[in-house]
Formats: C-alpha cells, structure tokens, sequence
C-alpha cells in the first residue's frame, strides 16, 4: 500500500498553530525562565501569540476550504467568524487573569500548609495559568472548525482539560476552588464519555467520521435509524453539558462560583462560543436533514432551559451564581438560533454570541473589582449600596446586567430581537413566547440587583472597590464600549456576518 | 437640519452641557437644564408654525439607514396627533424643571444626574412620539423606562425604590409582549415583500394575516400601551410610582409617559391591526368605562394627595381609550385633545399637591386645611387645576371630555352614558380634597405656611393660562387634530353615524 | 335674523370685573365692590339698550344674534360661539343685570364688615356674567357653560364662609347635586346631537318638526332633570335649603330671583320639545305639582327665616314649573311668574337680611317678635313683598299665580281638577306658613336674646329692598295691561292657547283661590298672634311637624339611599384595588421566587446527583427522540 | 459471531460505568468507571470499524486512548491535590458549592 503525505493548509491552520506554539513556549517559560521576570515574559508571550494568531486569522478570513487539513477541520467564513471572537474574548479575559491578585500562588500546595504561606511571602508564584490558557483558546479555536468527530472530541477534550486545573486556581476560598475544579473534571469526562459513544454510533451509523460523510448517510437515507437516534443523542448531551443547557447545567453554577472569577469570565464566554460554535456545524451540517428527528427534543430542552434559568436566578445571593444562571438562561435563547436552522438563525446566533461573550467578561471583569481584605466580595447583600461607593463602576455592571436584559440600546437587545425573530421565521412560536416570557422573569433580578447598588444603602463592612489594574481598566471600558456600540450602531458587524457566515459542506 | 431630530439632539446636547458643569454648581447646572428646555419649547412651537395642518401625510419626515438587513431605519415624522403630544411634552419639560427648582436636592445622588435624567427624558419623550419606524418607537419606548425609573427611585419619596421597580416590571413585561409582537409582524413583512419596520408598509401587512394571527398581534401591542396607559385592571403600578416620585417626574410620568400608551392605541393597534381593532372594541370599552367609575372611585377614596391624582388620571385615561376606540371623529379628536388637556390640568395638579405637600411636609389630605385663607394663589391654583380635572365647562378639559361623551354616544350609546355617571363622581373627588384642604378652619400646622412664591408663580402661570385658553377657543388644537384623525378613520373604513332622525329629511 | 355686536358686552362686562377683581387681589380692596356694582350696572344699561332696540323693530325681527367664534368644531358637530337675544332672554337679562345691580348695591354695605368683601364682589360678578351666558347663549351647549358657571358661582358664594365646615359641606353638596342635573343636560345634548345631528336651538326647534316622538320624549326627560338640579326641584331639591349657608344677598339673587329659575327658562326654552313630546310634558307638571306642595309643607315647619323664605321659593318655582307644564298655555304665565317672584322674593330675601343685620345676625323667628316699630322700612317692603307673595290683588303675585292656578284648572279632565286642587292648596299653605313668618317677625311680641338692639339698616340696603317692593307692587298689573307679556313671548313660546271649554270661569278660581288665601291667614293669625310662641322649637310636637322639620326627610333618603352605598362601595374597591387586582400581581412575583426558591434545591451540591441527572437528561432525550422518530 | 453481540457488550459496559459514576463515592472509582465508559465507546468504535469494514473506527479509538490518558493526568492531579488538603477522596465531601 502507499502512503500519502498529509496536505495541511498552514495559512488557515495558523491562528491555532501560533496559540499552541505559544503555550509551548509558555511550558518552556515555566519551566527553565528566571523567576522573576516570569510573570511578565508570560503575559507578554500570552498577549503576543494571541494578537498574532488573530493577525493571521484576519489575513486568510475570506478563504474557505473543506480540507484545512485532510477534511478533519473545515475553514470558512463561520468558522473565522468564532475564531474571531473567541480570541478577542481570550484576548480582554487574558487581562483579568493578569491581576495575580486573584491567583494562588503554588496550586500544588495544601491550602493554609506552611508551603503556601512561604510562596506567598517570597512572592514564588507560578503562572501556569498563561499556557493553561492558551491550551484551552487552541482547542476552542479547534472546536468549532473541526469537520470530522475524532477532530470534534479531541478538540473538546483540549479545551476542557485545561479549564478544570485553571478552576482550581484560585487564591482564596480554595477548597471551594478545588472543588469546583473536581465537580467540573468528573462531570466533564462523564459527559465528554457520552460524547465518544454517540461519535462511535454515528460511525455505526455512516460508517463515516466525517460530517460531510453522515450528512451523505442521512440524505441517502441508508443505514440503521437507531444508531443515528442514539449517537445524535449522545453528541448531544456531550455538547449541551458544555453550554449547559438543562438538564445538563448543573455543573455550571458550582463551578462558576468556585472558579477564580476572571477564570469564570473566560469560560463563561470563550466556551460558550466555542461549543455553540461546534453545536451550530454539526447540527446545521452535518444532522440538517434529520431535522424532524432532534428538533422537537432541542425545542423543548431550549424551552426549559430559558425557563428555569431564569426563575432559579431570582433567588440567587451570590453574584457569579446568579451570573451562573443568567448564562443558563443565555444558553435556553442561543439554542433558539440552533433550531431555526436557518442562515438567519446563524447570524443571529453568530451576534448573539459575540455580544453575549463581550458582556459577560466585562461583567465579571467588574465584579473582580469589589473585595474586602479576604478577597472578593460576591454575596449580594454585601453589594448594596455599591452606587454609592463608587457610582462609575455600579453603572457599568448595571450597564452590563441591562444588556444582558435585553434592553435597547445595548447589544443584547439586538441580539435577542435577532435570534428570536430567525427562530420565529422558522415556525418555533413556542420559543418566542417562552422566551419573552423568561426574559420578563429574568429582568426581575437583574433589576433586583440594580436596586440593591443604587437604591440600598452601604452596609459598612469593609467592602470596597479597588483601583483597577491599567489592564482590567482597558478590559472593563473596551466589553463596555463595545456592548453600547453594538446597541446603537449593529448595523456594520450585523452586515460584516451577514455577508461572511456560512458553513462549507 | 430636520425639526424633529434637532428637537431631539438639543436636550441631549443639554445634558452633556450638564454633565460638564461641576456637580457644585447647581445653580449653573439648573439654569443650563431651564435654558435647555426652553429651547426646545421654543424648537417645538416653530415647528408647531411651520406644520401644514391641512396636509394629512407625515411632516418633517427623516429617513436613514439603521440596521439595513433587518429593514430597521431611523425614520421620524408627525402628524397631527403626533405633533399635538410633542408639542405638550416640550412644554410641560421647562414647567417641571422650573417647578421643581429643588426637587433635585434630597436624593440619591446629585442634582447633575438629576437633570441629565430629566433631559434625556425629553429627548425620548420626542422621539417616542415622533418614530415612524416600528423598532425605532420601541427603542425609545423601552429606553425611555430607564431615566424614570432612576428618577423615581433616586429622587422620590416613601417606597420610592419599590415603586420605581413595580413600574419598571410592569411596563417591561408589556414591551416584551409588544416585542413579540414586533418581531411577528418583522417575520410577516419578510414574506411579504421584504423586511420592514416602516408603520406605512405596515399598515398593509394586515390583509395577509390570519384572524388569529392579528389578534394576537393586535394584543401584544395592546397590552403594552393598556399597561403603559393604565387601563383597569393593569393600573396598580400607577398610583405607587405617582405617590413616590417627585412632582416633577410625576408630572412626566402621568403627563407624558401615559399619553405614549393611548398615543400607541391609535398610531399602532389601529393602523396596523383594523380587524382586530374591531374585534376587541367591545371588551376595550367596557375595561375603559371600568377605568373610568373604578378609577373615580378610588380618587374618592384616597387619602393621600398624589394617589388622588393619579387615580383621577386612571379615570381620564378611561375616557381617552373609550374616545379612542368609539371609532368617531368627535371621540378621536376628543381623545387626542383630551390627551393634551390632561398633560396640563395634571401638570397643574401635581404640581401645586407638590407645592403643599414640601410646605406642609405631609402628602396626607386630612393634615391640610384652611389653606384658601392661609395661601390664598396656591389654594386658586390648585381649584383651577381641580375644576379643569372635573372638566368645568369654559376649561381646557371640558372640551375633550364632551367631544369623547358625544363621539362615543353615537356609535356607543351605552358605554357613553354609564361614563357619563363618572363627571358626578369626578365633583365628588375634587370637591372633597378642596374642601378639606383648602376649606374649613385653619388647621394646626398650617397657619404660617408661605404662599407661592415668585419662580413658582411664573411656573403655573402659563399652565393655568392653556387651561383657560383652550377652554374656550381649542380650535388652534382642534384644526391640527381633526384632519389626523378623521385620516386614521378613514383609513380605519369608519364613517360617522348619521343622526338618526333627519337621515334622509 | 338680525345680527348685533354689542350682545358680548353684556357678558364682557361683568367678566371682566371678576377677572380684574380676582387677579388684582387686595390691592383691589378699596374699590373692588364699586367697580363690580358698576359693571354690573353698565350691563344692565346695555340691557336696556338692547331693549330699546327690540321695540323698534318688527314683532317678527326682535330676535338678535352674534356669532363670535366657532368654538367646537368636528365632524359634523359644529357649535359656535354664539349669542342669542329675543324676547324671552331680555326678560331675564333685564332681570338679572337688575335685580343682580340692585343687591351688589345693597351688599356694598351689607358686607362691609367683611374683610373680603372685593372677592364676594367679584364671585357676584361671575355669576352675573354665567348666568348671562346662560340665558344667552344660541345653543345647548352654551347654555351648558353658562349652566355650570353659575353652578360654579353659587358654589363659591354658599361656601363664601367656608371657615365654617357647615357652610362647606353645604357648597359642596349643591355642586354635587347640580352635578347630576348637569348629567341629564349631557344626556339631553348627546341624543340631541346623535338623534338630530345638531345642539343649536335654531336646529333643533327645526328639526323637531320632523323628529319622533321617542327621541324628543327622550330629550325632553332629560331636559327636565337638568331643570329639576338647577331649580330644586323634586327629587334634587335637598340642596336648597342648606345653599341658605351663603350670604343673604347671594340668598336674593341666586337661590330666588335668578339661578333657581333657570329651570324654568330651560324648559320654555325647550317649548318646541315639549309640545312635541306630552309624556315629557306630563312628568313636567307632576314634578311642579309634587314641588309646589313639597315646599309649601317644609315652609310651614321652619323656625330660621331664610329656611322659610328658600321653602317658599321651591314652592313658587314649582308654580312656575307646573306652569311651564300645561304647554302654550302655560309657558308665558310660568314666565310671568318667575319675573314677579324674582321681585318679591328678593325683595323679601333683602328684608330677611336686614333683619339679620339688626338683630346680629340671627336667624330663628322664635327669637323675633314686634320688629315692626325698630324697622319700619324693612317691615313695609317686606310686607308688600308678603302681600304679593300670598297673591292679594293687586299685588304681582296675585296676577302670576292665579293665572297658573287657572291654566291647571283648565288643563282639562281629571288631571285639570287634581292640579288646580294642588295649586289651590299650596296657595292656601303658602299664605299660611307666609303669614307666620311675617306675624313672627314683625308683629307678635318680642322673643329677643338679652343685648338685642334691633335698628333700621342704612339707606344702601333699604333703597334697593324699596325698589324690589314697588315692583312687587305693580309688575303684575303691568304684565298682564292687555296680555302685554303674553303676546311679548308669543313669537317664542308659541301662540298663548286659550282652551275653549273652560273648567271653571276665572273670576270663580280668583274667588277659590282668595277664599284659600284668607284660611290660610286666618289660621296662622289665630295660631301665633293670638297665642305666645316658645323661644325654642317645641319636641312635643306631631309626627308631620318633625317630618316636615327634617324637610320631609329628603337628606335622610339621599343619605339612605346614595350616600351609605357609595361609601360602602367606595371602600371596598379600596380595599379590592389593594388586595385583589394589585395581590394578584404581587401574587405573580411570589409564585416566580416560590418556584425560584424550590428549584434552587435540585442544586444539592453533590456531584453524583448532577451525573444523575445528566445521566436522566440523556435517557430523556434518547427516549423524547425516539418517541418523535418512531 | 455476529459482531452486534459486541454492541450489546459495549452498551452493557456503558450503562455499568455511567451508573457507577453514580452510585460510588471514592473520586478515584468514580474516575475509573468513567474510563470504563470510555472503553465501552472504544468498544463500540472497534466493533462498527469489523462491521462497516473501514479504519476509521479504530483510529478514533487510538486518539481515544490518548485522549484517556491525557484525562488522567488532570484528574489525578487534581483528585490528589482535593485529597491532600481535605484527607478524603469522597466525592460527596465536597459539596460545599449547592443551591
């Protein structure tokens, strides 16, 4: 037999390349660089391979291809579309994770043992957090352009590993952190477990491992139904955990909360665009035409999942909970893009999720600002009277809650307007109407915390808002800027996807 | 430069002047804040000139791409209706500001914010009224939720912070439904000839529409303005949010906001849903004659002041409706001028109640009393105020009150009489609080209270001067309204009943 | 017809005043009263001139018009501004511009003790000037405005003392129950315009001719419970009494000679609805008969004098109205009666106020007695007035009622008999409880309070009550010189029908109604001459009299019947609003946290519960995709 | 033998593992039922490769080999770093994150 050399289209492999590169040479750093300059050559190499993967990104963003490499990574306009937002998002997350304030300084260490409490007098801080990162963008990048499944489970795992370590992260509260972290690691390789074993019966099923291939078999209509219903069901329970939609969300709160805020902010928008990203390829690829089969599931599971998120939101005391559910929530509208199923339905949802990315970790770039001497503060009793403390930075996450409201003039309402009409064009009116519906609910709280910064008044109890790192400051003012931007002016980035998000078959 | 779009950039530009002047300086920033909301009503009266009455199309028309691949345009005009409500709201927005030269102190947060509020208040008071672009008008009738709710709870009074949240919810649950609404009627316009939000073309959409569909359409809209109108039973929100905030911002509130919902029912619900519209009459008129006698009743029962008006309000506002839907050009004009006359005779109201209610520190009817003797030009103007709410022939409100009776009556003779009951009942509920407020002996407590002073007396004077005026010539009104709504009947297929008797005589 | 441009100013004038007065405040204090009284005066000439004018002109032209301004106008619903002068409105201006100057005259030193009098002089202006308008104005709907302005003035005249919460409530309570007069002038306006397309009087006299019967049944009803507010009449007549709480002037001009008439004018105005419309009509006659009685029964049991004096003018308006009733017949004699009785009642009203003035302001007769001798002006005007009242020829009211009593009579059938009888004998109960206001009063023996020194009032209050008598002397005998009044209103009101068959010749009802006349004297005489009166009102007394003391327990029947309920009512929506339509929302919000809270606890915190649940999810979703593949 | 036994193996060994990652409490069992489950889809590739007669089936199952191995390193890390600082691998210890 003979071998055939694999064909591999650097120029389109190259922002996932750079990132990877970077990593490496982050390990390296980790490993032999002095010490002390440490930190710095991290965050510089971090910042540095993200911006140029992005530089690369832009110059190949009009070329498309099935076979980037060996038709296992599809390239085309969507998929530099997420790309694109995934880096930029990595990209503002990157400077929150800068402020080693909020990171442990020996994650190995047994939390209050004397080990610890000497790395931190000597200042001996690891920062594997930075090739941790930069693991994770590589495999979100992978995630939503990978064509085949092998491609789709392995970038999975590669974005998933590394986010349970940078869970476990955190400075203080670190038992919470730990455990978030292991809540995070079993529930993640449970789901990701399913994951394989729907892969193995779509293989069953098309005896392809291509989407290209099981999009073929489902057309052709040949082979056994069963397999199909079993390995659609199981992907998707792999890649529903992921957003967490429900019932699959229940990780998501716990480790929200345990995780180092500016980690959370990461993960609560890079991962969301990154599994929406692949959610969106494989069902609108390569399961389009066994639409009948899985819609009616999703649409159900969409509904439930504005729903409950939403309600349990309202009771919620902890800010980044409360957050928690606000994205469970998010997750219930984003599926309502992937049920339209529609060009529409991508772009919305292709909006939606840059809009919703962009907020999130402004938001939770705000709440790594109110601490009290043990650290952040995130019960939201203790946030009352925050708009009086320091009015600026209370405007602006209330700024951030009403977009994720969904009122006009943030970006949130023109996604939401967006994704829902696409889903209504498509027949879902069931989805609209939960949808309003879970919104109005879900404005309860939002406003509930709006009330609780302006119109309660300080509890005195040492929580305050810190000056701002220069880099957090440009995170907080850019996700804030662009949120009312996008509110007011969509028009360019609306025609931009419009005109360049499309799925190559 | 368009009227309109420069009447709405000269309070925002106002604000920003604001914003600049150091928060010490209040004097500067109210002056600025005056200055600001004279020009405008002087912007709004040329425009007032400058309008062709006899021309029924839109006026001052501006059309600009917005969000071009959702058909959004920013796109503002008038009509005579329109035009009527702007031209109340520019010249209610000096009167506040002047009549509430301290309402400012004694809140949250500085009198800065306060007027930047109120001014930017203003400017979506305009463009709410002024949109012809559907998604346009709900930007603006979301947005302008926003600025109220700080100013009811920043600045208010009592349980300002619940109050403005109850006012805040209700109405974002109404605009949700509406949304829906919109984005149905978004999807339909795509089937039809393109996306497009403009209320012309969709004013056609309803001959492709299914009963069902615009029934449920024509409610989402509904139910916004009802809520936003307050048409019984949608109207608790009301009488919370006008006893918290400041005379001023109620004033706004009842005065203007209010209007946007009646204003709705006729630019909206009618234009783009005539068969619903008609469908639903019957049951919009009994809730409006319920809103009518309940809302009288309940002024009747009132004991604190600024509940009293705003109870008297949910009973004007049954005659609007009931004006509104009894589909005569007399009931139209009546409606529209009504909406007019009580922006003014409330404005007077509040604003006088807010007058007693800071001297007296007590908004409780029951602790005045005596004041004729005491404040002899407070105790006239708030009789003025009150006979032109009970709708004493020779004021403004008589006019409209009679035109909606009489309108209504021909086509409704029913609704028109058992609403007729309610003019004893409004004697009943302005008469009781004059009589314990301003009548009977001097009280404890009242007997050295000042009387207006100068700035107070030029704040009312022009408000009771319209009320006069337009009691006995509302024909300069009148020749502005009449075309506009004889053109939406028209539209509508509506022709006046012909008197019974000499048809055919 | 002919148009004028000076009908304005007879309205402009007294306008203008009040404005002046009320926005010039006490700076006005020293002059107020005399540039009221003499803008008051200067309408009255216009009046006269106006007058003037119609006599020049043809029978068929007197009437005049001016249109100033269209003031409504949409659709097909056009009403001007317009003003409308024939013979049946200068009679009233002339009476009220009149009358009206002569008791500012007499208020300027009734009041000047009062330290605001320039507003009470200023309130006298606006009534002036409403109740022009009302008389004036071309259609229903301006006559609405004028019908509500004098509301509106008398409810700022009643409560001219407000400081007393009495006299408050009594304001009040007459706005109110005008309100709901008012109502029926809507009602009447609304059909009017919705049945024959117009509210002008012009248009709808026009198009009466043609209109059913139905809808100027209609019309006319309602018309009559707009009269029935205003005039105080059965069943809105409880407020008149209590109205007494203002001024005695105001007592004068508003509550007798001119408001509480414009019932009556209403409904001769109407005349062409109501001659159309005999149901209407009828119900006219039944509420003046039930009046006539009404007041004439509550007069004789009261002790304060102007209670006494407001009874008797119920009474007389319910002449009046029943006058009004009988059709063309009627409605010059109805007419005639409300000018003579404009005169002697004021008059009288005047002569109370005088007394008042010299015994410090009290009111009850109990505490009167041989004022005679201290006050013999006051007690001459007041008797001519008496006499006239009671309708001793030759006195006016002799002439006026007894041509009523004689029109009842001849209305014809059972109905003639049964409303001659009512007007006979409320004549015979009005000379009655009449003479025992006068015996009380002025004759009998002294009943005063210690440190009474009863004295004649100064010449600016007897001259105008001097003026009043004589016309209360002569009006009569003038109107009736050839049928002068009669055939004066006869191109408004319709020819003045003489039934053929008469029921009884008129000397013979003249004979009945002075032989009623002297019982009733006759009985009052022995009853309070003769015998010494108790200086408080006796409890042991019959049943009718406290029933008649409470005013035939008419407040205790609104209370009863309107008031109770609507509290009742009004606090149980209070009480709705807060727990039902507003629980039911607060409601909503606790069921959202309800639910919140209970699936929070799905969150245990344990990870092998999550897996379990990922593990149902995925069963689930297997299962929901077979179901729908299958 | 007909191969679809092996499926039914597979499934079996699946529904064993997911189960016991719920029921059992020790971290390190919980993990290795979720390798179980792994190996039950490596299974099941093998299986459909024999089948459908293609590769591909058993390349997936190298990478997942891979993959596993790559799982283990993190979750032992993190497994012992959770043991050290509380003394116990019980999966239900750690639940102080709830509601």
């Amino acid at each position: 037999m003979t071998f055939t050399a694999p064909v591999l289209n650097y120029a389109q492999l190259a922002p996932m390349l750079i990132v990877l590169g970077g990593a490496l040479i982050g390990v390296l750093i980790e490993a032999f660089g002095p010490r002390a300059s440490r930190h710095a050559s991290q965050l510089f190499i971090t910042v540095a391979s993200l911006v140029a993967a992005f530089a690369a990104l832009v110059r190949v963003r009009n070329q498309s291809s099935v076979d980037a490499a060996m038709g296992s990574v599809g390239f085309d306009g969507a998929g530099v579309l997420l790309q694109g937002t995934i880096l930029i998002i990595a990209l503002l997350s990157v400077f929150l994770i800068a402020d080693q304030e909020n990171f442990t300084a020996l994650a190995a260490a047994v939390p209050g043992s004397s080990e610890e409490r000497e790395s931190l007098q000597l200042d001996l801080r690891v920062t594997e957090v930075y090739p941790l990162t930069l693991f994770a963008v590589a495999g979100m990048l992978l995630f939503p352009v990978s064509t085949d499944l092998i491609t789709l489970f392995v970038a999975l795992e590669m974005l998933s590993l590394p986010l349970y370590l940078m869970a476990g992260l955190s400075r203080r509260r670190r038992l919470m952190s730990q455990e978030s972290a292991l809540k995070y690691f079993l529930l993640g390789a449970f789901s990701s477990a399913f994951l394989l074993f729907g892969v193995a019966y779509l293989y069953g099923y098309s005896n392809s491992v291509t989407f290209a291939g099981i999009q073929a078999s489902i057309t052709g209509g040949s082979g056994n139904d069963v397999f199909l219903l079993l390995g659609i069901a199981f992907i998707s329970v792999g890649l529903l955990f992921k957003v967490g939609a429900v019932p699959f969300h229940a990780w998501s709160p716990d480790v929200y909360q345990g995780a180092p805020t500016a980690i959370t902010g990461f993960m609560a928008a890079a991962t969301k665009v990154a599994a929406f990203g692949a959610i969106l390829r494989i069902f609108y690829v390569a399961f389009a035409n066994a639409e009948w089969q899985w819609k009616p599931a999703l649409v159900l599971i969409a509904i439930v999942t504005m729903v409950f998120g939403s309600v349990v939101a309202i009771t919620q005391r902890d800010v980044k909970r409360m957050l928690a559910y606000s994205s469970i929530a998010h997750a219930g509208f984003l599926l309502a893009g992937v049920i339209a199923l529609s060009k529409s339905g991508l772009d919305a949802s292709i909006f939606y999720l840059f809009a919703y990315g962009i907020a999130t970790v402004g938001a939770f770039g705000v709440v790594t600002l109110v601490r009290d001497s043990a650290g952040e503060v995130t019960d939201l009793n203790r946030w009352s009277g925050l708009g009086k403390r320091s009015p600026l930075v209370a405007s602006v996450f209330a700024f951030f809650l009403l977009a994720f409201a969904g009122i006009p003039l943030t970006s949130g309402f023109i996604g939401k307007f967006s994704i829902f009409s696409a889903a209504y064009e498509t027949g879902s009116t069931a989805i609209l109407i939960a949808g309003v519906l879970s919104s109005a609910i879900a404005a309860f709280f939002y406003i509930r915390v709006i009330v609780l910064m302006f119109f309660k008044d300080p509890v005195e109890d040492g929580t305050s808002v810190v000056i701002p790192s220069a880099l957090t400051t440009t995170t907080i003012a850019v996700t804030s800027l662009i949120t009312l931007i996008l509110g007011i002016f969509p028009a360019p980035l609306i025609n931009f996807i419009e005109s360049s998000a499309f799925f190559i078959r | 430069m368009n009227a309109l779009t420069s009447m709405m950039l000269l309070p925002l530009l106002g604000s920003l002047l604001v914003a600049v002047i150091p928060s010490d300086q209040t004097l500067r920033i109210k002056q600025a804040a005056l200055g600001t909301t004279l020009l405008v009503a002087i912007s709004g009266v040329m425009a007032w000139f400058k309008f062709d009455s006899a021309n029924t199309s839109f006026q001052f028309v501006q059309i600009a791409q917005w969000i071009p691949s959702f058909g959004i345009n920013y796109a503002v005009g008038v009509d005579g209706l329109a035009l009527v409500l702007i031209l109340m709201s520019v010249l209610l927005a000096p009167v506040v500001v002047l009549a509430g030269w301290n309402e400012s102190e004694g809140g949250r947060w500085s009198a800065k914010v306060f007027y930047i509020l109120i001014l930017v208040l203003e400017t979506m008071m305009i463009g709410v009224f002024a949109a012809t672009d559907v998604f346009l008008f709900y930007v603006f009738f979301e947005a302008m939720l926003i600025p109220v709710y700080f100013l009811i709870g920043g600045y208010g009074s009592g349980e300002r912070a619940a109050a403005a949240v109850k006012f805040l919810l209700y109405s974002l649950f109404g605009g949700l439904l509406m949304l829906a609404s919109i984005i149905g009627l978004y999807v339909i316009s795509g089937t039809h000839g393109g996306h497009t939000f403009d209320i012309g073309q969709l004013s056609e959409l309803h001959k492709f529409m299914s009963p069902t569909t615009q029934n449920l359409l024509f409610l989402g809209f509904f139910i916004a303005f009802a809520i936003k109108a307050p048409v019984w039973p949608l109207h608790t929100w009301l009488p919370d949010a006008a006893a918290a905030a400041t005379p001023g911002t109620s004033v706004l509130l009842l005065g203007v906001l209010d209007k946007v919902g009646t204003f709705g029912m006729i630019r909206f619900c009618l234009t783009l849903f005539p068969d619903a519209s008609k469908t639903f009459t019957p049951v919009i008129l009994v809730f409006a004659v319920i809103s009518i006698l309940y809302g009288a009743f309940l002024a009747i029962g009132a004991r604190d002041i600024k509940r009293l008006i705003a109870y008297t309000s949910i009973s004007h506002f049954g005659f609007i409706t009931m004006g509104i839907f009894a589909m005569t050009t007399q009931g139209h004009s009546g409606a529209t001028l009504y909406m007019f006359n009580h922006g003014f005779s409330t404005a007077a109201l509040f604003l006088v109640a807010g007058w007693m209610i800071s001297r007296r520190g007590s908004s409780t009817i029951a602790d005045f009393g005596g004041l004729q003797r005491v404040t002899p030009v407070m105790a006239w103007s708030f009789f003025i105020a009150g006979m032109s709410s009970l709708a004493l022939p020779g004021l403004s409100s008589f006019v409209s009150e009679f035109l909606v009776l009489v309108g209504t009556y021909t086509r409704y003779p029913v609704a028109a009489v058992i609403a007729t009951f309610g003019i004893v009942l409004a004697a009943l509920y302005i008469l009781i609080p004059v009589q314990k407020a301003l009548h009977g002996p001097t009280t404890p407590g009242n007997e050295n209270l000042p009387d207006l002073n100068l700035r107070e007396k030029i704040a009312i004077a022009p408000v009771i001067a319209v009320i006069v005026a337009l009691g006995f010539y509302p024909a300069p009104l009148l020749n502005v309204i009449n075309p506009a709504s004889a053109h939406v009947l028209e539209v509508q297929g509506f022709t006046d009943p012909v008197p019974s008797e000499s048809a055919g005589k | 017809m002919t148009t004028s441009t000076s009908l304005v100013y007879l309205i402009a004038l007294p306008l203008l005043g009040a404005t002046i007065l009320l926005l010039a405040g006490r700076r006005s204090d020293k002059w107020g009263h005399l540039l009221a009284t003499a803008l008051s005066a200067s309408s009255f000439g216009v009046g006269l001139y106006q007058l003037s004018q119609m006599l020049n002109r043809p029978t068929e032209e007197r009437g005049v018009s001016q249109k100033l301004f269209s003031w409504i106008s949409v659709g097909s619903f056009n009403v001007d501004a317009g003003l409308l002068l024939d013979q049946l409105s200068i009679c009233f201006v002339l009476l009220i511009t009149g009358v009206g100057t002569l008791i500012h005259i007499y208020s300027i030193s009734y009041m000047s003790h009062d330290e605001n009098r320039r507003r009470f002089f200023a309130y006298l202006n606006l009534f002036i000037a409403a109740m022009l308008l009302l008389v004036l104005g071309d259609s229903y709907l301006n006559l609405y405005v004028g019908w509500e302005g004098v509301g509106l003035a008398s409810y700022l005249l009643i409560g001219f003392w407000n400081q007393k919460p009495a006299y408050a409530t009594a304001s009040k309570k007459a706005f109110v129950m005008n309100r709901v007069g008012d109502m029926g002038l809507s009602f009447a306006i609304m059909i009017a315009f919705a049945t024959l397309g117009t509210v002008s009087f012009s248009g709808v006299e026009e198009a009466s001719h043609t209109a059913s019967k139905a809808a100027l049944t209609a019309i006319g009803i309602m018309l009559l419970v707009a009269a029935t507010g205003k005039s105080a009449q059965f069943p809105l007549q409880a407020w008149l009494g209590d109205a007494m709480a203002g001024p005695t002037p105001v007592s004068a001009l508003i509550h007798a000679a001119t408001m509480v008439t414009a019932g009556v004018y209403l409904i001769v105005r109407s005349n062409f609805i109501f001659d159309a419309a005999p149901t209407a009509q009828l119900l006219v006659v039944i509420v003046g008969a039930i009046t006539l009685m009404f007041g004439a029964l509550v007069g004789t049991a009261k002790d304060d004098i102007k209670k006494a004096l407001a009874a008797s003018t119920m009474s007389q308006i319910g002449y009046m109205v029943l006058g009004a009733g009988l059709g063309p017949a009627g409605y010059a004699f109805a007419i005639m009666h409300l000018l003579t009785h404009g005169f002697f009642k004021a008059g009288m009203f005047l002569g109370a106020g005088s007394v008042m003035h010299g015994m410090n302001d009290q009111v009850d007769m109990r505490r009167y007695g041989a004022l005679r001798k201290f006050m013999p002006i006051t007690f001459i005007t007041f008797g001519l007035g008496y006499l006239a009242i009671i309708g001793v020829p030759p006195f006016a009211g002799f002439y006026s009622k007894d041509a009523i009593i004689e029109t009842a009579f001849n209305a014809g059938g059972v109905k003639g008999i049964l409303l001659g009888g009512t007007a006979l004998l409320g004549a015979a109960i009005t000379a009655f409880y009449m003479t025992r206001v006068m015996v009380l009063t002025f004759t009998s023996k002294e009943r005063w309070e210690d440190n009474q020194h009863p004295h004649e009032s100064p010449i600016l209050m007897w001259l105008p009550m001097a003026i009043l008598a004589i016309g209360s002397v002569t009006t009569g005998f003038l109107f009736t010189r050839g049928h002068a009044l009669v055939n004066w209103l006869s191109p408004v009101v319709g020819e003045h029908a003489e039934s053929e068959e008469m029921l009884l010749q008129p000397m013979v009802v003249s004979g009945l109604a002075l032989l009623a006349v002297a019982i009733g004297v006759a009985i009052a005489v022995m009853k309070y001459q003769r015998a010494d009166v108790e200086t408080v009102a006796p409890q042991n007394v019959s049943i009718f009299t406290r029933i008649a003391r409470k005013d035939l327990m008419q407040d205790s029947f609104n209370e009863a019947v309107f008031m109770r309920p609507g509290q009742a009512l009004t606090s149980l929506l209070v009480k709705g609003d807060e727990n039902v339509v507003d629980g039911a929302v607060r409601g909503i919000g606790r069921t959202a946290l309800g639910a919140g809270a209970s699936l929070r606890k799905t969150q245990t915190g344990f990870a092998r519960s999550y897996a379990a649940l990922i593990l149902i999810g995925a069963i689930a979703l297997i299962a929901g995709i077979w179901v729908v593949t299958q | 033998m007909n191969p679809y036994n092996y499926l039914y193996v597979s499934a079996l060994l699946f529904t064993i593992g997911a189960v016991g990652v719920v029921v059992r409490r020790n971290a390190i069992v919980v993990f290795m039922c979720v390798e179980l489950m792994l190996n039950a889809a490596n299974l099941t590739l093998v299986t459909f490769s024999r089948i459908n007669g293609t590769l591909d089936g058993q390349v997936v199952a190298f990478f997942t080999m891979v993959v596993a191995a790559c799982e283990v390193v993190v979750g032992l890390a993190i497994i012992v770093t959770i043991y050290r600082s509380r003394r116990s691998a019980s999966v239900d210890d750690a639940s102080l994150l709830k509601r």
